[in-house]
């Protein structure tokens, strides 16, 4: 195995590549058009090979940042540029680095290869910093500047309503993510103040050792080195304490030793507990968390926030619904989980009710919802909706099976439900229209498609024996320890999913063909070619999830430490169990 | 405020009573009489000697010399039917001829009308026991007050053109205003000579600097010597065309605009334009021999006239003066109004200017103890020709431009 | 005597002011704004800023009001405007208001003061040193304490010089005019007096 | 009596013998070098202008106009030089009229990028129009001094005339376009309103000058921090008053019902200049005036400054939404982004003028660039403004509508772009002193301003296209002038956006004097 | 005697807040350009009395040498002001503000 540090920056280049790419491709002469398309899937898939690269070079004991990049970007606001992946991102970079290439290949646009190809680079480049990045700034950033290449992406690309859904996209993201930078400008000098006011103590104690080591010094009495040693740590503790940061693990850690501290005050008696739900009372950690969930929230989407997604991922183009389906909703679900529990492990847990409350609503009203959609890939969105509710309940469950599952159905989602709008817009090219009643029967004429497009769904709905099952079964498992009652509801989502999925199949594929049905023809070897690797995961996931499960678990059973470290929440004894199989043996039984 | 009014005179220094309020009303009588009469006069001289001029007699029916014509034909006008027209503004027509005539006597106020200013006497003269000036009053701004007042003087011009409700007069009226705008300026960049030079506004002051000693025991300190004659000449041109007098009457010009400003005026009304119209060459004239060439102050005559010897030096030069004006009158053609503008803006006020800035720089050499002729010698050949150069090469492309019709924007 | 003055004076400037927003007429207008310059200036002169008050007769009567009639007649736009019509419903009531709460700004501000200034006193020179005339004063002040103010107006006359002279430049044709409103009577009478005017712009 | 008629006497005497000379106060010449390099480039254009038929060759005017402005801001090197020398710092000179601090300095430098954008913009657009004019040079070169005094203003009489020669020259470049009414209208009512608020700052002033005896704010200052005025109402009322005065220029709500007008009337290169370095100078008056003459009455500003703000902000951000001309948008946009900086201001700190500089000399360059896109998409007449006539411009002109679609995201503050910084910096200051509701309005105004710049987006990018409409949309030239101009924006604007330093270095140097002045 | 001075200076300061309200409600309630300007002229006048009545207050002759500097502003304002209401007024001899609202969307 590869040594985890290596001295090639592994995510910047997997950042900068994808740039220079599009930068590339925008200065492609016009009369130079059929080079394009090579010099996009190039540069995308040498990008897939870094994650790749990165995935076999991880080292899966190590719970912490790996790969981490650190430079100063912006001194004065102490903003850098921190990446870093650990095993709950890991996956999430992988799986950017190559469903890309996968969508390049795939789908070919109408028109604009140039400037649909460079979208999409710097989408790709966009969307795998934002999951690596390390600086709440640098975080914001990336998170922000994805939304410029779909929009142009939906808006320039996609079908009739495009470009109310691109508006609709743009502006809703947008609306998020404005207050998640107050709260991020917030918490940064909210910190710097509890820095100073601990300053203040340090400062103390530094006046007090200098002065007697003064007068030992001047008396001629030797002081011991050790004192020497303080004292400098001290006036570097004081001098830098007023200098912000953005930096996430240097804030996290801070509020979390600061909560601790809260913890124990309030465990000896001598602190209240501040649990009340009256707003007035609640300090500002709970009003910044709320401005980060929101922008999260957004875009999960959770439910009364998600009107946008079913009509971004009908009009945008295929190749724009993939990646808005497999990569770009896990940008909210990693936040909840990045900077929700991990930086706020207090408010998370206060507002761990409401939120998977608002995750399990999404699960039935998306199933809900889907059932009785006429146009197929509006089902599939609203699919998305009760799947991404499924990733909050598990991520708010806060124990390591709800967490790591949640992580892993991130996943899952992505390859799924990536495939199935790849499948969907196989569909769509050959008979032009999404609407369910127009289509039937078409298992005659394309065995093929319909055979991928059954596996697929099944996936989805989450066989056992196939990779949803996996993320599912581990989600409810975890989330039945803590939020046994949501889990319960949660778990009738789960046959929802089976029933809109396969009606939709059934109106779809048997039936009565018309002659037009007949007449459409099958999946060719290209396409099965690059839906293979899909599928493969798909299978091999379900069937052996160890290797991811092992790489996440670490990662995860951190947070859920950190979490128990800093406020009374405490892991269900059933939950600290591992899950991965590996260290099966350690813990238990596992699933 | 009572600081301000003991400034004005040393009259009320005692405080005021009835003594003092007696010689102000008598001091305001007097000088209303005198400006009603020279006006009664300066219209007679006026025909007179443009008569002489045209080898005619002029005016000689009435009294000795025609000299009671004026009186006569003053008669005449008040008891003329007194016209207003249908389409004029009523109130604004009947305050436009005393908004004409109020400031022409207005400016007289300032005028020091006698008072010996030799050696260092600044000018005082006693009545009945009470010392005072031979003037209405002296404010310490009173070269502003000049200036203030005539520039009060366009409205009368103006509001009776415009309120006439008739177009010859708004055309007259619309070009007096520009005309006395314009030459306000050059008046005023002229007077600030003068102000540069004796350091003072107080008109009195002024006269008093200019009886101090010359040049060479003969040459007399006068402001039209030490400012060099130029602002002089300017302040005269500026003058000319402020009253409206020829070769600048425009205004009237019988052969484009009928009478002018008040062609729709008849009667008393009219009369007043025409006390306004010949009173302006007698101020005019005062005031030039006061700022320029140092008014009543001069040599006191002999024996019992001395008292009377600033009042005498006052009215002879006056007299040169008013010769002047109709001499003028008599033999200039009147200028074109483009001629006019371009005068105007063109040439005195970037030469008044120009000289002024050269006054200023000598009066920095003087302090810093520069060669006059060094001084001279940049700021006139230097500085004045590049500039002469400029604007004779901007004058000429303008020409060209304008030739090749491409001022239009 | 100060008491008389400033009484008379302050009617004048009172009615000149109202005349000014009164009048139908601009040019009775423009002859009110005479009366209460002419007020202000004796207000002036009651106060010992006889200099100022010589220069506000000077520019503002002398200059500035002249050059209002100047455009007025110029342009012939001495059409009297119908005030009984509330342009804006509601917008004259509104002024109105402001207008109240602009004027009790400064009394409510001056009533806590005690009705007296809270600077500090004499800082650039005496007003009520006799020995020193205003004029003086003032020099002394613009010369030390303002001259850089000073010297920029000088910028300050430049621009108008030149943003006049840009304004009054030959009218093009009409039919070059980008009107985009719809045609309006003009008054032949008006068109006639700035016609021949035209040419006389430059001196405005 | 007789010691009265001596004192009369006295001036002869004193007449006679040379003047008392006036002991005329140091000047500090370096000082004001860039204001004597605009003003005599400007005396020298003009005369140039007068003495040649025709210019020396095409461009020259835009050109000469550039380097002057260029050269300005280069002769505040030696000046920036000396303040930051730690011995020296900051000083006050020409008898304290002008405070030289590295503030001043800055905003000189704004305002004369906001310059150069704006000749540029120009010559392509005179040609266009068919407008001859050094004058606007001319006026663009002395409106951009009284900008610089403002910068620098020390007393408030010299803040006043440097807000008149400012405006002044704004009102005639307004009016300038003669063969359009509307120009002329723009210059009528920007005048009419300008003078109005002109008539308030000055009473502020004279309201200040009885409650504190001065106009110099430093003078002032001391006076405050020396004198506890119990009863201050005059005070706060002449604060009130300059308020208004200053928030008219820099077009915040309720004062800023003439910008979409005078924006929509005015020629497009002006706005441009209007948008930037107007709002720039304004922006450097108020600052000073806040946070040095009234320095120690923050209390009593700041809520106002927050009302303000908010109210700025969301006018601007609501009223922008439902207009259909381009530059009536951008005009209200402008409304909220003064908003933006006023949130800056807002905060009292050294943070907030750090930020509000920021975000001015950002600004500067994005509204520039917006404008010189404006000006091309408006053609001969300078009236095609309506989204309609944007439509498709992305199949016509790609480059310009890239260019353009990247400074509207800046605008709407898409990061990697100056604006995201500048709008970063603004709610930072504002975090920092503790306001955050303020930031979160704010924020939530600017993704509704977002909605008017992907309303302009869309039409450029995604609006449906009438083919037959293409052709003409080819033939749009985009001079020479302005195609510099747009590079200039672009290159500022993406380069703040990746390093913000390069701004925030030296506005940073900058503030630390002004504050602790 | 007459001289007898009784006048508040504040009666002054009154005054002008009186001029200077009366010149900003004939702005906003004046549709003549004009007129509108001749109101500011009004508003400045009130300033200049209140420089002046401030100046004799605290006994300083700055608020004097300040009100040179407003009639100097004043005086650019008219020209400025005149030469655009002139080039207006001129294509359209009766425009009034409200006609200006041309400028409305």
């Amino acid at each position: 195995m590869l040594a985890a540090n290596l001295a090639f920056p592994l995510l910047t280049a997997a950042i900068l590549v994808p740039l220079a790419g599009a930068l590339l491709i925008a200065l492609v002469p016009a009369t130079r058009r059929e080079v394009i398309r090579p010099l996009a899937v190039l540069f995308s898939a040498t990008t897939g090979a870094f994650t790749l690269w990165m995935l076999g070079a991880f080292d899966r004991s190590d719970a912490g940042f790996q790969f981490a990049t650190s430079h100063t970007w912006i001194e004065e606001f102490g903003i850098g540029w921190n990446l870093g992946v650990d095993g709950i991102s890991l996956f999430l970079v992988v799986l950017t680095g190559v469903l890309f290439p996968l969508t390049f290949v795939a789908v070919t646009p109408k028109h604009d290869p140039k400037a649909y190809y460079a979208w999409l680079l710097m989408l790709q480049a966009g969307c795998i910093g934002a999951f690596s990045a390390l600086d709440l700034f640098l975080f914001f950033i990336f998170f922000e500047i994805v939304l410029v290449p779909m929009y142009f992406l939906i808006g320039g690309w996609g079908y009739g309503q495009r470009v109310y859904a691109a508006l609709k996209f743009f502006l809703f993201t947008m609306f998020g993510s404005a207050l998640m930078l107050v709260g991020i400008v917030s918490l940064a000098f909210l910190d710097r103040d509890a820095a100073l006011e601990r300053s203040e103590v340090a400062s103390e104690e530094l006046a007090g050792l200098q002065e007697s080591i003064d007068v030992r010094e001047v008396s001629g009495v030797d002081v011991p080195q050790e004192e020497y040693d303080r004292l400098d740590e001290l006036t570097a503790s004081v001098e830098g304490a007023d200098q912000l940061t953005f930096d996430l693990v240097e804030i996290a850690e801070g509020r979390a030793e600061a909560l601790a501290a809260d913890q124990a005050a309030i465990d000896a008696g001598e602190m209240e507990a501040r649990d009340s739900w009256n707003p007035l009372d609640w300090e500002a950690a709970k009003w910044i968390f709320l401005a980060f969930a929101l922008a999260f929230a957004v875009k999960v989407p959770l439910f009364p926030l998600h009107t946008w997604l079913p009509d971004a991922h009908t009009q945008a183009p295929t190749a724009g619904s993939v990646i808005l389906a497999g990569v770009m909703l896990k940008l909210g679900t990693y936040g909840f989980v990045r900077f929700g529990l991990y930086l706020f492990p207090d408010a998370s847990l206060f507002f761990a009710p409401v939120i998977a409350t608002l995750g399990v609503i999404g699960i039935i009203y998306g199933a809900v919802v889907a059932t009785m959609q006429k146009d197929i890939k509006r089902l599939v969105a609203y699919s998305s909706v009760a799947h991404l509710g499924f990733i909050a309940l598990g991520t708010f469950a806060m124990t390591t099976q709800g967490i790591g599952g949640g992580v892993l159905q991130m996943v899952n989602h992505g390859i799924s439900t990536g495939a199935l709008f790849l499948l969907l817009g196989m569909l769509y090219e050959r008979r032009h229209t999404y609407d369910i009643a127009a289509m039937s029967g078409l298992q005659k004429a394309t065995p093929v498609l319909a055979g991928v497009f059954t596996l697929v769904m099944l996936s989805s709905i989450g066989l056992p024996g196939l990779n949803g099952f996996v993320g599912e079964f581990l989600v409810l498992a975890g989330a039945y320890l803590t939020l046994k009652w949501w889990a319960v509801v949660a778990a009738a989502g789960v046959i929802l999913a089976a029933l809109y999925l396969l009606w939709a199949y059934q109106r779809v594929f048997h039936g009565e063909p018309t002659e037009e049905d007949l007449a459409t023809p099958d999946m060719r070897i290209g396409e099965l070619a690059y839906m293979a690797p899909l599928l493969v995961l798909i299978v091999f996931l379900g069937v052996y999830p160890k290797p991811v499960l092992e790489r996440i678990e670490p990662s995860v059973a951190a947070l859920v430490s950190h979490i128990e470290g800093a406020t009374d929440f405490e892991e269900p004894a059933a939950a600290t169990s591992g899950f991965s199989g590996t260290t099966a043996d350690d813990h238990g039984e596992g699933e | 405020m009572i600081g301000a009014i003991y400034a004005l005179d040393p009259l009320y220094l005692d405080g005021v009573g009835l003594a003092e309020v007696l010689i102000t009303l008598g001091k305001v009588l007097v000088t209303f009489l005198i400006l009603l009469l020279s006006v009664l006069f300066m219209v007679w001289f006026e025909r007179k000697v443009i008569a002489d001029m045209q080898n005619r007699v002029g005016p000689n029916r009435a009294g000795p010399f025609g000299l009671l014509q004026t009186l006569a034909d003053g008669l005449k006008l008040i008891v003329k039917e007194d016209l207003i027209p249908n389409r004029s503004r009523r109130f604004v027509f009947a305050l436009a001829p005393f908004l004409s005539v109020i400031p022409a006597f207005l400016v007289f106020a300032v005028v020091p009308l006698g008072g010996t200013f030799s050696e260092g006497d600044p000018g005082i003269v006693t009545i009945a026991g009470h010392e005072t000036f031979a003037q209405l009053a002296d404010p310490p701004i009173g070269v502003l007050w000049i200036l203030a007042v005539s520039s009060i003087g366009v409205y009368g011009v103006m509001l009776a053109g415009w309120s006439s409700g008739s177009k010859y007069p708004l055309l007259g009226s619309v070009r007096a205003t520009a005309q006395m705008v314009s030459y306000e300026a050059a008046m005023g960049l002229s007077i600030a000579t003068l102000i540069m030079t004796t350091g003072s506004l107080s008109t009195r002051t002024m006269v008093s600097v200019q009886a101090g000693e010359g040049f060479a025991g003969f040459v007399p300190n006068w402001n039209v010597i030490l400012t060099g004659i130029v602002p002089f000449a300017i302040f005269f041109i500026a003058a000319l065309a402020e009253t409206n007098r020829p070769p600048f009457d425009l205004v009237e010009a019988e052969q484009e605009l009928v009478g002018g400003f008040h062609t729709e005026y008849s009667s008393i009304r009219f009369g007043m334009f025409f006390v306004a119209e010949f009173m302006h060459p007698v101020t005019m004239s005062a005031v030039i021999v006061t700022l320029w060439f140092g008014g009543p102050a001069g040599p006191l005559l002999p024996g019992f006239l001395e008292p009377v010897s600033g009042v005498f030096w006052l009215v002879a030069k006056v007299f040169v003066f008013l010769y002047i004006f109709v001499l003028i009158r008599g033999t200039l053609p009147r200028f074109r109004y483009d001629q006019l503008m371009d005068l105007g803006w063109k040439v005195l006020i970037p030469l008044q200017l120009g000289w002024l800035l050269l006054l200023a720089a000598l009066n920095v050499g003087r302090d810093e103890g520069w060669n006059y002729a060094v001084v001279i010698g940049i700021g006139f050949f230097v500085v004045g020709g590049a500039t002469f150069f400029l604007l004779s090469r901007a004058s000429e492309v303008s020409r060209q431009r304008r030739e090749l019709g491409e001022v239009d924007a | 005597m100060e008491t008389f003055v400033f009484f008379v004076a302050a009617a004048i400037c009172l009615a000149g002011a109202l005349g000014v927003v009164l009048s139908k007429n601009p040019v009775h207008s423009a002859l009110s704004l005479v009366g209460t310059l002419f007020g202000v200036a004796v207000l002036f002169v009651a106060q010992n800023a006889n200099f100022l008050a010589a220069v506000q007769v000077i520019i503002y009567a002398g200059a500035i009001v002249v050059l209002f009639l100047f455009v007025i007649m110029l342009l012939g736009v001495d059409r009297a405007e119908n005030l009984s019509v509330d342009p804006l419903v509601g917008q004259r009531a509104a002024a109105i208001v402001a207008g109240v709460a602009i004027f009790a700004l400064p009394v409510a501000a001056l009533a806590t003061t005690g009705w007296d200034a809270t600077g500090a006193i004499a800082n650039l020179g005496s007003v009520s040193d006799s020995a020193v005339p205003d004029v003086e004063g003032i020099g002394r002040v613009l010369f030390t304490r303002y001259i850089f103010a000073l010297e920029i107006t000088s910028i300050l006359l430049a621009i108008a010089v030149v943003g006049a002279v840009m304004l009054a430049k030959k009218s093009p044709k009409a039919a070059d005019m980008i009107v985009d409103l719809p045609a309006r009577p003009t008054s032949t009478d008006a068109d006639a007096a700035s016609a021949d005017a035209t040419s006389e712009e430059g001196t405005a | 009596m007789h010691a009265l008629l001596a004192n009369l006497t006295a001036p002869l005497q004193a007449a006679d013998e040379a003047f008392d000379p006036i002991p005329t106060p140091e000047i500090e010449w370096f000082t004001i070098v860039p204001l004597l390099v605009l003003v005599g480039a400007a005396l020298g254009l003009m005369t140039l202008t007068a003495i040649t038929r025709r210019p020396l060759f095409g461009g020259f005017y835009p050109l000469a106009t550039s380097v002057a402005a260029i050269g300005a801001a280069v002769c505040t090197w030696p000046i920036w030089d000396r303040i930051q020398d730690p011995e020296r710092g900051p000083f006050t000179a020409l008898a304290g009229a002008i405070g030289v601090d590295g503030f001043s300095v800055f905003m000189t430098v704004v305002i004369c990028s906001s310059v150069v954008v704006a000749a540029l913009l120009a010559d392509g657009y005179l040609k266009r129009e068919g407008l001859d004019g050094p004058e606007l040079y001319v006026l663009l070169l002395l409106s951009a001094s009284g900008g610089v005094v403002m910068a620098a203003a020390n007393d408030l009489i010299v803040l006043f005339l440097g807000l008149e020669i400012l405006s002044l020259a704004v009102y005639t470049l307004a009016a300038m376009h003669l063969r359009r009414v509307t120009s002329q209208e723009a210059g009528i009512k920007y005048f009419v309103l300008g003078s109005f608020a002109s008539a308030f700052l000055l009473y502020g002033i004279a309201l200040t000058y009885g409650a504190t005896g001065s106009t110099n704010l430093v003078e002032i200052l001391s006076y405050l921090t020396q004198v506890a005025l119990f009863d201050n109402g005059l005070l706060l009322a002449g604060m009130a008053m300059l308020l208004v005065g200053l928030l008219f220029k820099v077009a915040a709500a309720p004062f800023h019902a003439w910008t979409p007008d005078v924006y929509q009337g005015a020629p497009s290169p002006v706005v441009a200049y209007m948008a930037s370095g107007v709002k720039a100078a304004g922006f450097a008056g108020l600052i000073r005036v806040l946070y040095l003459g009234f320095q120690t009455y923050r209390v009593d500003w700041q809520p106002v400054i927050y009302a303000v703000a908010i109210l700025t902000l969301l006018v601007g951000a609501l009223m922008a939404v439902v207009q259909t001309d381009v530059k009536r948008m951008l005009a209200y946009s402008s409304i909220n982004h003064a908003g933006f900086v006023l949130v800056a201001v807002q905060a009292a700190t050294e943070r907030g003028v750090q930020a509000s500089m920021f975000y001015l000399a950002s600004y500067t360059f994005l509204v520039g660039g917006s404008f010189a896109i404006i000006t091309i998409v408006g053609r001969t007449g300078d009236d095609r403004h309506s989204l309609d006539d944007y439509r498709g411009l992305a199949k016509a002109r790609p480059a310009l509508a890239l260019v353009f679609a990247l400074l509207l995201f800046s605008q709407a503050g898409v990061p990697f772009t100056s604006g995201f910084f500048a709008k970063f910096y603004a709610i930072a200051a504002a975090v920092d002193a503790g306001s955050y509701p303020l930031a979160a309005v704010a924020m939530l105004t600017a993704v509704i301003a977002a909605f008017l710049y992907l309303r302009i987006t869309v039409s450029m990018f995604l609006g449906d296209v009438d083919d037959a409409d293409i052709p003409e949309r080819r033939t749009l030239p985009v001079p020479v002038g302005a195609a510099i101009a747009l590079v200039i924006c672009v290159v500022v604007t993406l380069g703040v956006g990746i390093f913000p330093h390069v701004l925030t270095g030296p506005a940073g140097d900058a503030t630390a004097v002004l504050v602790g002045f | 005697m007459l001289l007898a001075a009784g006048v508040e200076p504040s009666w002054y300061l009154v005054l002008a807040s009186a001029l200077f309200a009366i010149g900003a409600t004939g702005l906003l309630v004046r549709r003549n350009p004009l007129v509108m300007f001749m109101c500011v002229e009004l508003m400045l006048n009130a300033v200049t009395l209140t420089f002046v009545t401030f100046s004799r207050m605290l006994d300083d002759i700055g608020g004097q040498a300040v009100v040179v500097f407003v009639l100097v502003v004043a005086a650019a304002e008219v020209v400025v002001g005149l030469g655009i209401i002139v080039a207006i007024m001129r294509r359209r001899p009766d425009a009034t503000a409200d006609d200006l609202a041309l400028l409305k969307g």
